[in-house]
């Protein structure tokens, strides 16, 4: 690209916002490729699903939710984890297995669990987090509290018939809460057209009665401003909303997956609209951002994943008389909130 | 000092148990299909709607699944959820909710996440509605780790169960047998809270122990004092929690009586009769005088016909035969 | 009403069929309130739902099935398998559990079924039979036959993820299917506006890219024009269609039911609109039923159902030892169809 | 004369199965998610697609509880659908069809509509996937009357269940441990057809029955093994069928052997182990010379971590260790 170069307004908000978005997205871009080769390493096991390519997805919406905001995501959320916030170590812990993951070592790459910043999980069943998504919804409704549920899920699981369920709860007691359908075109290796008699998600959402619109998914900054629109609404009572945020993965379904069902020139021309390299360029052309920072960016997140790999091959393993542990609550039911 | 008495019927036990829940604590909602408008599909919720308003009286749509995995997410959101499942042959399309994530949820977070729910449904046959809406499930649910199931069998325990079941910080689910709802008596006019632990002999005897639960404790008891007539004397045992079982109240019976006879509405082979009788096989083996004996129901999907549905379940006669052939008797 | 009075045409087909029409609404009509006057003798047991107020819509749909289509149908069925041909006689016995009737005496009002007129069933769990009847337009599909399966379901059912799901599935597949939902704008106590978000159901039906309209459902040639478009246009390869139609239950949900969910007024405004009425009327009007046709009428049917209760008393129980007969097939594979 | 012998693995034998079929019966077609354009999320049908086109190797969207109903519906309309749901996990969806209309339908229609129906899945843990991917219930699908349960898990009957399956005229459940479809073996080239009527004693023996199916048949018969370097005889029977159970070939081995240890993969509470146990007190009691012993899943949703996994689940030490346990010995 050959446009003007400016120097970097340090002292500039807005640069610094976006900044930080291809900080978001290129942590989970390493961690992403991190955890590829620690799964070809063994250190890694079960199924795993990586979110490359989808990067903009997360980083934009978690950009605009409160602290006190729940988020529900699905078995491909270490981009949804580390974008609202949950720390590395504690992801890539889990990932080992080990105690100091952020499950324990119990839930793996499919079931991060993080209470402080209301990271609901990983749920491995497909749709199955929409009703808690509601439920969520309900409590807040219920309370008077304003505030919003996040929930992730694929364009598969609109097939779903808890899909329509629960868009339909949502609808009709217009609680707070915010869909995000990530339309990465393929259920594993099921497109887009053999799983939906009509593929228009976003309005096939309106037709519950909430707001619903789709967006260009790897460009973060449209994202980040539907989300915006979205979640602003939804704070003030304006009952559920839906983006149909259409993306595209990079990487095959899981690391099982053999990836043929798609043609290798989709998948090439696809990432020729990688999400972080469009926004490192976009920045750089438009002088917000200099070599050297996208340099020292990806040294710093290189540190930070090499860091999170060194705690998790330290951090010490559950102990197996603790397998029972948390089949039932240690607490008591006034400490459970 | 005897405690004042009130007149009162298993339906009206449950309605206001209920009902103290929403008083004791605001957190405490229903949700479910009818309970509101229509005042619960038998009859359980009428009237609360006038009391407690549409919010904290919720009707859903007919969405199974969703409802639920809404009634686990307001758990987690601080809430109280009491939700209702109209039957639990309906709840087969929450079961996925249920396993996968309300029993789940606590391990898979590694502690982070208790889900305080409790889940009420109406269980059993007998009432000739044919092969869909005769269930008797709970003895699967009784596989799940991360639940616990209750079977109110009395007014009592349909008065007392549901407290003590709101209190606890994990997903409790009450079962509660069609047949039951008109079932009339007095209870203290103070009924509260019971406890979820326990077993209860509901009738000692020393010469066999009958184990049952739900619906089935008043055939059996029937069964009790018609053995009683031919000089048999049985204890009963209403197992109350199906999970976790109170081991040591019936093998402590068994144990003393060297035989059992095991009640089950559900079909024979994989329902809960089986655990008990494994159960008893382990850890009573050496007690046994005979081999442990089950009654349960035949393994068809429930006719309408009365006379065939009859035949289907578990009758007194039935339990009477099995209790003289572990004393190796002709009845 | 003040019409002209012309002598009927006895040769005139078209009077001819609206007599039959007439006539099928006024067997189902009869025989529901007949079952009425049998349960609270207890000669019929279990749950009853009676199609009181809906005559219009069974009647419509099966005036235009070929006997090779096939019906599935809910729990509330008996009109739908009165229409569709099942002798009363097997009816009744069904009522009243015996072995003549048309499932033996095992399944009971909720679950009649009759192979002969492909009619398959009853079914007791709320959208449980819109993926059967998927099921039975994709065998008509792989085998290339010109059959259409219609599917019997309330507005309550399409709530439920099923709805969706099959929805979905039989427009993707291009199935032969025509969904019939019986909007009486209840589910048991449950009114439509706190069933569906949006409360258009063929809106919503139209949003999976089939033909969806709504019909009044009170007048019997209405709902017949519209079958009749919907069934032509699948069986010529059209795919799936879908009929809203708008009726409404006289009676209570079921006889358990005290109905106190609905306002007296509404359901008195509402039986102004007897479709049985409506028709006889209309045609009296029109000079095509004399008020002796319609006593004749009223005659023959009384006296079928005298004969289908008098059947019934007298048929024999299925005797106990046959109690798990049918839990498996008598038959081999290879006599399964 | 030798039978020819070829190599081939669990997945393999599957897909020729299935093959096999769908030259056979034109009216057989496989339908599930991405059974064709991915070949199968475990590879079982991959190639299929491009043999039998898109018809007859079905894609579905993710819909378990319609695309399982829609098999049900086209069995009854002529043709003979293979379902395949991805794994058990999943099936909770379709539970309510499976049970309420492919279970029921022949009793509850007075024997006018079979429904020929094969609903094949992946079943069990340890492939470190977690409390949502892990489970073992095909124990309570073999609670259901109406339906065939079976559990491969030798090549042959990879290769060899399914026609028959087929020729059922009555719905049955095919499942397929995920540990073993990379199983490698030899099989006789012209293996067909099996029955699925009989369990089968995979290796025999005379102190102690070790009764097991599917994905614990492999540990079990390693505990066999190094029992027989401690002296022990074990007979290990394969149930095969889990439902309807064959009695008469595993109470036939306990009768003789008057020990039993039962492995099986499921959650101990109301598993399948607690219906053997309960069947061999009831008709071998006194037979037995030791309690009958279970060797289950410990009651905890499946944890990620190997070593958490590894604990729940039943290992070839625990069998041993029970095994002489029933023997009255310290291993
Ligand atoms: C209920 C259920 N069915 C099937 C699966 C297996 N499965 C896991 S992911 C997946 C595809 C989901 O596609 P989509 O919702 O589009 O999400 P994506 O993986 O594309 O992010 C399938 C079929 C599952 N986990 N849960
Ligand atoms: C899955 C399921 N949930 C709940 C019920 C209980 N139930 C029976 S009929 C009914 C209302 C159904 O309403 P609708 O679909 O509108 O049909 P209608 O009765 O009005 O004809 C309910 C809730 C059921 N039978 N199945
Ligand atoms: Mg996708
Ligand atoms: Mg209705």
């Amino acid at each position: 690209m050959a446009a003007r170069r400016r120097t970097p307004a340090k002292a500039d908000p807005a640069a610094e916002h976006e900044r930080e978005l291809l900080r978001t997205m290129l942590r989970i871009r390493r961690f992403e490729e991190a955890c590829a080769e620690l799964y070809s390493a063994t250190k890694i096991r079960g199924f795993l699903h990586l979110y490359v390519g989808e990067e903009a997805v997360a980083t934009g919406v978690m950009s605009v939710l409160e602290p006190d905001d729940a988020v529900v995501s699905t078995y491909r959320e270490h981009g949804h984890a580390l974008a609202r916030g949950v720390p590395m170590d504690a992801l890539m812990a889990e990932m080992f297995g080990r105690q100091t993951g952020c499950s324990r070592g119990r839930g793996g790459s499919m079931h991060l669990f993080h209470a402080d910043t209301r990271f609901v999980g990983g749920n491995a069943i497909v749709g199955g987090g929409l009703p808690l998504a509601v439920g969520l919804g309900l409590a807040d409704h219920l309370a008077g509290r304003p505030r919003v549920t996040a929930c992730f899920f694929g364009e598969g699981a609109a097939a779903e018939g808890e899909f329509h369920e629960s868009l339909n709860l949502a609808a009709l007691w217009h609680l707070p809460v915010l869909f995000v359908c990530e339309n990465n075109r393929y259920a594993m290796g099921t497109s887009l057209a053999h799983e939906h008699a009509r593929t228009d998600i976003a309005l096939r959402a309106s037709s519950y009665g909430m707001a619903a619109w789709a967006v260009d998914g790897m460009d973060v900054r449209a994202v980040e401003e539907s989300a915006r629109q979205a979640v602003e609404a939804i704070r003030h009572g304006g009952g559920p909303h839906f983006l149909e945020v259409r993306t595209y993965r990079f990487r095959a379904h899981s690391m099982y997956d053999p990836d043929r069902y798609r043609p290798k020139a989709e998948v090439a021309e696809e990432k020729t609209h990688d999400p972080v390299t469009a926004l490192a360029e976009l920045m750089t052309s438009e002088g917000r951002l200099t070599d050297r920072q996208l340099a020292t960016l990806e040294k710093e997140v290189a540190a930070e994943i090499a860091a999170a790999v060194e705690h998790a091959e330290q951090a010490p393993l559950e102990p197996v008389e603790d397998l029972t542990r948390f089949v039932h609550s240690d607490r008591t039911p006034a400490e459970v909130t | 000092m005897t405690a004042t008495m009130v007149k009162t019927t298993y339906r009206e036990a449950l309605r206001e148990a209920i009902r103290e829940a929403l008083q004791r604590d605001e957190r405490v909602f229903l949700m479910g299909e009818d309970v509101g408008a229509y005042g619960g599909c038998f009859g359980v919720s009428l009237g609360l709607l006038e009391d407690f308003g549409p919010e904290r009286i919720r009707d859903t749509p007919l969405s199974e699944s969703a409802f639920v995995g809404a009634g686990i997410g307001a758990a987690i959101g601080g809430l109280r959820p009491i939700v209702e499942v109209m039957t639990v042959n309906f709840s087969l399309l929450a079961l996925d909710q249920i396993m996968n994530t309300a029993a789940s949820l606590q391990h898979m977070s590694g502690g982070q996440y208790a889900v305080p729910l409790v889940i009420r449904m109406t269980t059993g046959a007998g009432r000739q509605l044919a092969a869909q809406h005769s269930h008797s499930l709970e003895g699967w649910y009784a596989h799940i780790p991360g639940l616990r199931i209750v079977t109110p069998a009395t007014l009592e325990d349909a008065r007392g169960m549901l407290w003590t079941a709101l209190e606890d910080p994990d997903p409790v689910l009450v079962f509660e047998h069609g047949s039951l709802y008109n079932l009339a008596g007095e209870i203290a006019a103070d009924a509260g809270p019971v406890d979820l632990d326990h077993a209860a002999v509901r009738r000692p005897g020393d010469d066999l122990t009958l184990i049952t639960y739900g619906g089935t404790l008043g055939r059996t008891l029937e069964a009790a004092e018609e053995l009683a007539g031919a000089g048999v004397s049985a204890e009963v045992v209403d197992l109350r929690t199906l999970r976790p079982l109170d081991d040591a109240t019936y093998l402590g019976s068994v144990t003393r009586t060297h035989r059992a006879v095991i009640v089950d509405e559900g079909w024979r082979s994989g329902s809960l009769s089986a655990e008990l009788s494994a159960r008893i096989t382990e850890q009573a083996f050496y007690d046994l005088d005979a081999p442990v004996e089950r009654v349960c129901t035949e393994e068809v999907p429930i006719p309408y016909a009365q006379h065939l549905e009859e035949e289907a379940l578990p009758q007194v006669r039935d339990i009477v035969a099995a209790a003289h052939r572990t004393l190796g008797e002709q009845p």
